[in-house]
């Protein structure tokens, strides 16, 4: 038993920055890696319905819109999300996946509509003689934002 | 003068909803009674429903604290139904997961018993540090909460090397600090006062209550699945099972301090010795009819799955026992004869996991001290019928 | 104990109680008691085994009755008394006397299965509401549940 | 001329706004050096370093709603919170800061003031006990136990504390007492025991943690002040903020020599001896966990009461031995 046993460490600290992080205002960064925002490569998804087939929370809807033009509509609630990353290990496209997940954490909104995104795209062809053509580096933006 | 008061299902002391009906005189109480269901999601049903492959994410939610504990006995259950073996890597690091979620969950408990406690400060402290195994999680499993490391057939994520500094780094500073806390928490004599003696539970009655983790082994019962039951990775390791025989709060704290500092010793064996290879094996896609019992030891104890497959790509039957359940029998013979005072530490003590979702509530009413339970849309009429007698009419009107 | 040990153990105990017994993996013994027999066989696990720990029951609708699973906790693993009653009128006796613990369990399998637990100290439902209506069993296979339709609230479409 | 004076005494300075703002003050003091202390960073935003934060509190509760429970009597229940209020106002007027001159405002500082000034200061417990009764609430009810309970362990040993001072000063009047010492600064020395206890008692009378049982919302949801809401509970807050301020000044008159100095080195003193006093009571806050009721009362009959009774013994001694 010692009487005030916390003392020396409560006033060294009372002169020091607070640990705590300022949120709104300030950031803390995340690590690399960190399983944020699912999104589509459009140019790359050969529409195999993996993710849809293993996604936990039922997030990823896909619809064959032109049987003739094989073209596809995939929207992601990102409202039921859960953030497993799942349907980046189902994808099968490699090395770059056609379902991958972004380092976004703040994805709060007034509105769930606002939550969902959509892209529609022709569904890509796997070449298996020629390498794969470069994939872009930068970050492809949703092809369309809106809803 | 007897009275009862409620503790729950909306209650300060508790994170999640659960009912506690206590029955007092005076300070002292005299009776408890225990109603649970309030955040009963029917995940045995649904998981009925989902694939293997879902039912991983979903028995991750069934808790936040320990989510790699149910999904790793989960996924230990169908790996052995699905007769896949996972490489010896994927255990480690499965195994080490396990262990970082150990430190993480009983330094939370630390802070909780703290806070429970009214030391605010102890509380603000275990938590600042309890961030840097939050921070090691997260780097390794890209969440802080949900780790999602396991998969059928071993795990997803690979350690590299400068990940692996960081984990020794960070250990060194969580193991000096948990020797601090460790000596502030059995010296402080405020503190001391509020957790020695208090929520007795005998040997006898533990064993016959059929209690768990840390609550028995506060009571002299040395009973620990890593060590009687194996599994994963803890075969090649070697540690002591905490045990204390005071068999109060105090003796609960001591003992999980202990599997702090034991579960220190695991994590660096694990990730000094990691052997190379695969971490994954390729998972079927279905299981043969089968059955399998998996157990695991949870931060807070026991952990049992039951899992029956029927040869398609669903489960047959997911039974899952989760350790919070095993010890409500010994915490309403705890609370028996304490005082009010020691409610939320006893209760704490067995560190509850009760998860959340909102369904109904209980309203008493003053006058008759009849109770009924009411349903949310019932609640939502009778608010907008009391907002309608209000004599000053608000003009704004709610979003929802 | 080894678990061959163990089924020696239970074989010579039970004798003719046993239906069948198996040891699928290391420290599994699974093995199988009519109806009739569970109170006694518990009460021999219990007293002449020393085993104190109840990890939980699970309740299987298999098609034709309800198994039910008792498993048990022995130092040495894991040790699980299985049992199967018929549908109609589906009912049990309880394992109060013998394991004290198994009160929570034979509550759950009461709300989640309709399984009529006799004797128990304490039939009150424990996980559904009290509101509950009556003979909705959520865990027998033919009770299923309509999932309503998800109205995302908000002001576009 | 006289009424304006009286007037603007009683509701500008040192009276009711003053006394307003300057527990706000001490609440932002309060908060922020136990957040620091735990290493965190306290109110931060609402006006500059949050200095406005309890202000901003206070005028949040302020457009609350305000329920009262079916069962309560509603006026006892309505009239409580602006009693204490009252009653703590008024015994911030009885400090000896704004009363610098001996013979000015006799209905102020009189002999008999510390008295007066130790009663009102027991009213506000008095207060929340009826508060927590009248409230119906199982949770207020335990709380309003709590509170009387809690009163019978400090109060003796804070009355023997603060009043073996003014034995020695030889005055029941706050500011001959502080003029005493004033005079005699070495005599202060004697009187640390009681400063000790007197600190303790005046936060259990705060009901400030280890001694914030009669609210611990772990265990009984806000105690006595659960069924409070709105304007009741903003006026709670305020008459609490006060109580510290006023017990602080207590504190420092009898036990660190007054507020010497005019009307504005007066205030100085005042300011800087209360914050001093507040930062022993932040200290004890963030040291310690919340004990027990029966531990309250123990510890108070154990430890508190023999060391006041030898603060006592030490000041008769010395009076009959020097003085």
């Amino acid at each position: 038993m010692r009487v005030a046993a916390f003392l020396p460490e409560l006033l060294r600290h009372l002169f020091k920055k607070p640990n705590t992080v300022d949120y709104p205002f300030k950031k803390l960064e995340v690590p690399p890696g960190f399983r944020g925002t699912p999104f589509l490569r459009p140019e790359l998804c050969i529409a195999c319905r993996a993710c849809e087939r293993d996604c936990p929370a039922e997030a990823i809807e896909m619809t064959l819109l032109d049987e003739a033009e094989k073209k596809w509509k995939m929207i992601i609630h990102n409202d039921r999300c859960v953030h497993c990353a799942q349907c980046v290990d189902s994808c099968p496209v490699s090395p770059i996946k056609a379902m991958d997940i972004d380092e976004r954490y703040e994805l709060a909104d007034f509105d769930r509509h606002n939550l969902k995104r959509e892209w529609v795209y022709l569904r890509a062809v796997l070449k298996k003689a020629e390498p794969k053509p470069a994939p872009p580096k930068t970050e492809p933006k949703p092809q369309t934002g809106q809803v | 003068m007897r009275f009862n008061i409620p503790i729950g299902p909306q209650h300060p002391a508790l994170k999640e909803p659960i009912s506690l009906r206590m029955t007092v005189e005076g300070e002292v109480i005299r009776d408890a009674d225990l109603r649970l269901g309030y955040n009963h999601r029917g995940l045995e049903k649904l998981a009925e429903q989902k694939t293997w492959v879902q039912n991983i994410y979903l028995t991750e939610r069934i808790c936040g604290i320990c989510s790699h504990s149910h999904t790793t006995c989960y996924v230990q259950g169908v790996e052995k139904l699905m007769e896949i073996v996972p490489p010896k890597r994927g255990l480690y690091i499965r195994t080490l997961v396990a262990e970082l979620e150990r430190i993480h969950s009983h330094l939370l408990w630390l802070g909780v018993a703290g806070h429970e406690a009214g030391f605010d400060s102890f509380f603000m402290y275990t938590w600042r540090d309890r961030e840097v195994v939050m921070d090691l999680l997260e780097m390794i499993s890209g969440n802080r909460v949900h780790y999602a490391i396991n998969t059928l057939g071993g795990v997803r994520r690979d350690l590299d090397e400068g990940q692996i500094k960081k984990i020794l780094d960070g250990l060194v500073v969580l193991k000096e600090r948990s020797v601090y806390y460790a000596r502030i928490g059995t010296t402080e004599p405020s503190f001391v006062a509020r957790l020695a003696g208090v929520g007795y539970l005998s040997k006898e009655k533990a064993m016959a209550l059929c209690a768990v983790g840390p609550t028995t082994r506060a009571s002299g019962v040395a009973r620990d699945v890593r060590k009687d039951d194996p599994y994963a990775a803890y075969e090649d390791t070697s540690f002591e099972v905490a045990t204390a025989d005071t068999c109060d709060v105090l003796g609960r704290t001591v003992v999980r301090i202990k599997e702090l500092l034991s579960s220190y010793q695991i994590s660096e064996f694990l990730v000094r010795n990691l052997p190379a290879g695969d971490i994954a094996v390729r998972a079927p896609k279905r299981a043969k009819p089968n059955e399998v019992l998996s157990r695991y030891e949870a931060p807070r104890g026991e952990n049992t799955h039951y899992i029956k497959s029927n040869g398609s790509d669903k489960p047959e039957r997911l039974k899952v026992r989760a350790p919070t359940l095993a010890n409500y029998a010994a915490t309403i013979e705890m609370l028996k004869n304490g005082f009010i005072a020691d409610i939320p530490l006893i209760f704490a003590a067995i560190d509850p996991c009760v998860c959340c979702a909102e369904r109904t509530v209980e309203l008493v009413n003053g006058r008759t001290g009849e109770e009924k339970t009411v349903r949310f849309a019932e609640l939502r009429a009778l608010a907008a019928e009391r907002h309608k007698q209000l004599s000053t009419k608000r003009n704004a009107v709610w979003p929802l | 104990m080894t678990d061959q040990e163990l089924v020696d153990k239970l074989k010579s105990l039970l004798g003719e109680k046993i239906v069948e017994i198996s040891n699928p993996s290391l420290r599994r013994v699974f093995f199988t008691v009519a109806p009739g027999n569970l109170t006694a066989s518990a009460a021999v696990l219990s007293k002449d085994l020393g085993i104190w720990y109840i990890a939980t029951i699970s309740g299987v609708d298999v098609g034709d009755g309800y198994e039910l699973l008792y498993h048990f906790g022995p130092d040495t693993g894991s040790l699980t008394m299985r049992t199967k009653i018929p549908k109609e009128n589906p009912h049990i006796e309880s394992l109060c006397p013998s394991f004290p613990g198994a009160i929570l369990y034979e509550r759950e399998l009461q709300d989640m299965f309709g399984i009529a637990v006799d004797h128990i100290p304490d039939p009150r439902p424990l996980i559904v509401p009290d509101d509950w209506p009556a003979g909705n069993f959520p865990l027998r296979k033919d009770w299923t549940f309509e999932r309503p339709e998800e109205i995302i609230p908000g002001g576009k479409k | 001329m006289a009424a304006l004076k009286t007037i603007l005494y009683l509701l500008v300075y040192p009276g009711v706004l003053f006394l307003f703002v300057y527990s706000t003050f001490c609440e932002w003091f309060d908060r922020k050096v136990y957040a620091r202390l735990q290493n965190r960073m306290g109110p931060t935003h609402t006006g500059r370093f949050g200095l406005l934060q309890p202000v901003a509190d206070f005028f949040k509760l302020m457009a609350k709603e305000d329920i009262t429970p079916d069962l309560a009597d509603r006026r006892l229940f309505t009239l409580l919170p602006i009693f204490g209020l009252a009653i703590v106002a008024t015994a911030g007027l009885l400090l000896p800061v704004w009363v610098f001159d001996l013979s000015a405002v006799p209905m102020i500082s009189f002999s008999g003031d510390v008295i007066v000034l130790l009663y009102l200061l027991s009213l506000p417990t008095l207060i929340l006990f009826l508060a927590g009764w009248s409230s119906t609430n199982p949770f207020s009810a335990i709380g309003g136990t709590r509170v009387l309970t809690m009163l019978f362990g400090y109060e003796a040993p804070l009355f023997m504390t603060v009043l073996s001072p003014a034995i020695l000063a030889n005055s029941w009047r706050l500011s001959e007492i502080a003029l005493f010492y004033q005079h005699k600064p070495w005599l202060i020395l004697p009187n640390l025991l009681g400063f000790a206890v007197a600190l303790v008692c005046v936060q259990a009378k705060l009901e400030r943690t280890p001694f914030d049982i009669p609210h611990a919302e772990t265990e009984i949801v806000g105690g006595t002040l659960t069924e409070y809401s709105g304007k009741k509970l903003a006026f709670f807050r305020l008459m609490t903020d006060i109580e510290m301020v006023v017990s602080a000044g207590l504190i420092a008159a009898v036990f660190l020599g007054g507020f010497p100095g005019g009307l504005w080195l007066g205030l100085l003193n005042f300011v800087v001896k209360t914050l001093v006093v507040i930062f022993i009571l932040s200290l004890i806050r963030a040291l310690t966990s919340r004990i027990r009721v029966d531990q309250v009362v123990s510890f108070a009959w154990r430890y508190l009461a023999p060391l006041a009774v030898l603060q006592l013994l030490i000041v008769i001694f010395i009076k009959g031995l020097l003085l």
